[in-house]
């Protein structure tokens, strides 16, 4: 399904890895694991689209990605370090406007679900900027769950989240991989996903 | 039919946000068109009062104080959304980025370009500009402040995350900005020395049918690069 | 089919870059003496301008190249947009600050032509304009370049730039010829008045060519010195036979 | 040949401070840019050889 070849990865005058070759299929997951500074949110950012790789090439279904980026975009849903939230707008808002970028448009009743889900309803009326850390990341997470994509690539998706919320987050991710979704994902701690599912640790400071 | 619909959703999506990002925080409008009363108000005070010299320098000194006012706040067009991530979160939308970045081009003039555009008479009044001339001073902004602002995003991309970049977007913006600068002011001066204003805004006009086609496109491949 | 990819990876061409460049140096030499030579001792006297019309064999020549070496820039740019080539980015920017040069020297040339003949330093003439404004966009180019940190991403975004500037010129040279009869300013220009005898147009198209292999010669050098920086870690540059040399 | 003498070449008929301003700023120019770019070149491989011994 999501089939990558031969990534090499420079930055500046560094090389962060060479020849690195994944491949991942439906209802598996990848965590990849290394120091600061491996080029885990790197790797990431090539796996979607973000960045292109030095050499080396992706491909999903088959066909490379920069070929087909509307239907790997549909397919793919990425989270990284930032927010991704306009701190001026309330949660609701910034999902809605996040949705409706995408091409999508959603109910404001599947808008309050997701947000309930992530027990943020007392908070969807309220700007981002009043929020901690813990809660933006929630409500970002809340997209997971409005769009129906079949990869999602998450760079650091337990970070600022406390016990509660990354019990519930792991329960997401399960379900995810339990439909035959693909989970490619950094963290600090060891996710726990299920023995039902198969899945690949990578580790990237072996290339220095 | 349908993907063409949903192209569109797209363009008003990232226009409303913007419009609503601008409503919320209100400043960013009022810095434009504030620079740009004071700018030419200062101007008679500087050069002096005869009403002569003012309406031969009226065109020219209410288009610069425009382009200046255009550049005041270009380099935040994409900013902000670099630095909280959503510009990523575009880059990475099924629909083209292009189309997004049209709907935030069009939120910025609609800002920064159109409100200059109604300001412009009585601004114009100011310069004892005749009112046959004001209506031409005001269809030059309305076809020039577009190509401002659809210029000037390709410079703000490109400068994403660069050292020094609000100096640098003038740096790369003033030179492009010469033809929209020459047939905008142009125009209203060959309107007043009786020589028609047709010609000069036809070629804006053109040069703006060039901008809509050409600078989406050349923004994108600049705000993809600026992502890596 | 020559493979081109093969001599665009930087341990080939820094070799051949290296075999190249005191072959233009000598070029840039014999055209330049013949050039000089034509200029001074076979072009006569101008019935008008009278000596110091003998500028135009640099002034002309340095304007020529300012604006072909803006088009191969962007040519470049095209190339390594389309194919991502490193050799794109690199040449791109060796050649920017010899555009750059040319374009102030024509400037120059152009305000020591102008003083004595129009008795002003400086006219808002057309081509002197438009010259000034592409000085302006190599300078943007360079100082894109040198605001983004990697060198990768600054090839990229510099690509983007001399693509929308070679689009502009042109435009931006009408928009000024246009403003410029309208205003009726000085309508005389360089070569208009300079009758174009052929021994100076000969003159000026030999001083071209010495330009021309003056700057492939300086390009390939500047390149060959930015390969040495970016590829400081590689395997091919540690195995270079200079660095013994230089020690 | 239109030339007197040296003093007479160098005079250009009046305008050799134009003439002479002129290519001269373009020898120097255009001496200056290849040394420039060869100093580069040899800081950049004294930079290889440092790094290199370390």
């Amino acid at each position: 399904m999501l089939v990558a070849s031969n990534l090499s990865c420079i930055r500046g005058t560094q090389t962060l890895f060479t020849d690195l070759s994944v491949q991942l299929n439906s209802g598996q997951w990848l965590y990849l694991q290394g120091e600061n500074g491996a080029g885990k949110t790197s790797l990431l950012r090539i796996l979607a689209g973000l960045t292109l790789p030095a050499a080396g090439s992706v491909t999903w279904h088959g066909a490379p990605i920069s070929k087909q980026r509307s239907i790997y975009h549909t397919d793919m849903l990425y989270l990284g370090h930032h927010a991704s939230l306009k701190e001026d707008l309330t949660l609701t808002e910034n999902l809605r406007s996040l949705m409706a970028m995408d091409g999508l448009t959603v109910s404001d009743a599947a808008i309050q679900d997701a947000l309930t889900r992530m027990g943020l309803a007392r908070r969807q009326h309220l700007p981002a900027r009043v929020l901690s850390a813990g809660q933006k990341r929630r409500g970002l997470l809340a997209r997971l769950l409005l769009r129906a994509a079949k990869l999602w690539i998450l760079d650091e998706p337990f970070n600022a989240l406390d016990t509660n919320a990354i019990t519930n987050l792991q329960e997401s991710l399960r379900t995810h991989l339990h439909h035959g979704g693909m989970i490619i994902l950094t963290s600090h701690q060891t996710p726990d996903l299920g023995a039902g599912a198969t899945g690949f640790v990578l580790n990237l400071s072996g290339s220095r | 039919m349908p993907q063409l619909f949903a192209m569109f959703a797209a363009y008003f999506a990232a226009l409303n946000r913007d419009l609503l990002l601008v409503m919320r925080r209100k400043t960013e409008v009022l810095t434009a068109l504030f620079f740009f009363v004071i700018v030419t108000t200062l101007l008679p005070l500087g050069i002096g009062p005869e009403p002569d010299l003012l309406r031969k320098i009226a065109p020219g000194a209410m288009w610069i104080a425009a382009l200046l006012a255009t550049l005041l706040g270009l380099q935040r067009l994409f900013a902000a959304d670099h630095a909280d991530g959503t510009l990523e979160q575009m880059a990475l939308s099924p629909e083209p980025l292009s189309i997004l970045v049209a709907g935030k081009i069009t939120a910025h003039w609609l800002v920064c370009g159109l409100p200059l555009v109604l300001l412009a008479p009585v601004i114009g009044l100011q310069f004892d500009l005749p009112t046959d001339a004001i209506g031409i001073l005001m269809l030059s902004l309305l076809i020039g402040t577009p190509l401002l602002s659809l210029i000037g995003a390709i410079g703000a991309a490109l400068t994403l995350g660069a050292r020094g970049s609000a100096l640098l977007v003038s740096l790369l913006v003033l030179p492009l900005y010469v033809p929209t600068l020459i047939f905008g002011a142009g125009a209203v001066e060959s309107y007043i020395t009786g020589l028609g204003a047709a010609g000069h805004l036809s070629l804006l006009g053109a040069l703006l049918v060039l901008a809509i086609a050409f600078s989406p496109w050349a923004t994108t491949a600049a705000l993809r690069i600026s992502l890596e | 089919m020559i493979n081109w990819f093969k001599f665009s990876a930087p341990s080939t061409f820094y070799p051949l870059a290296g075999k190249l460049v005191p072959v233009f140096w000598l070029l840039a030499a014999i055209f330049g003496a013949i050039g000089l030579y034509i200029g001074f001792f076979v072009a006569p006297t101008d019935a008008q301008q009278g000596e110091g019309y003998r500028i135009i064999f640099i002034h002309v020549p340095a304007s020529w190249m300012s604006m072909f070496i803006y088009c191969v820039m962007a040519f470049w740019s095209l190339l390594g947009l389309t194919f991502g080539t490193r050799l794109s980015g690199m040449m791109t920017t060796a050649l920017a600050p010899t555009g750059a040069l040319f374009a102030f020297l024509s400037l120059w040339t152009g305000a020591l032509w102008g003083k004595p003949m129009w008795g002003t330093w400086w006219v808002w003439d057309a081509r002197l304009t438009s010259e000034l404004i592409l000085f302006f966009l190599y300078l943007g180019y360079m100082a894109l370049h040198a605001a983004i940190d990697d060198p990768r991403r600054a090839d990229r975004a510099g690509a983007v730039l001399s693509l929308v500037g070679v689009v502009n010129v042109p435009i931006i040279y009408f928009s000024v010829k246009w403003w410029n009869t309208l205003h009726q300013g000085a309508s005389v220009s360089l070569t208009k008045s300079a009758s174009m005898a052929s021994t100076m147009l000969w003159g000026m198209l030999i001083m071209a060519l010495a330009f021309w292999a003056y700057t492939l010669a300086v390009a390939l050098m500047r390149a060959r010195a930015i390969m040495l920086e970016r590829e400081a870690n590689t395997e091919w540059v540690k195995h270079l036979p200079d660095i013994r040399r230089a020690a | 040949m239109q030339w007197q003498s040296l003093s007479d070449f160098l005079a250009m008929g009046g305008y050799g401070l134009y003439v002479w301003g002129s290519f001269g700023v373009c020898a120097v120019t255009m001496l200056a840019e290849p040394l420039l770019v060869r100093h580069r070149r040899r800081q950049a491989l004294r930079d290889i050889q440092q790094s290199q011994d370390i």
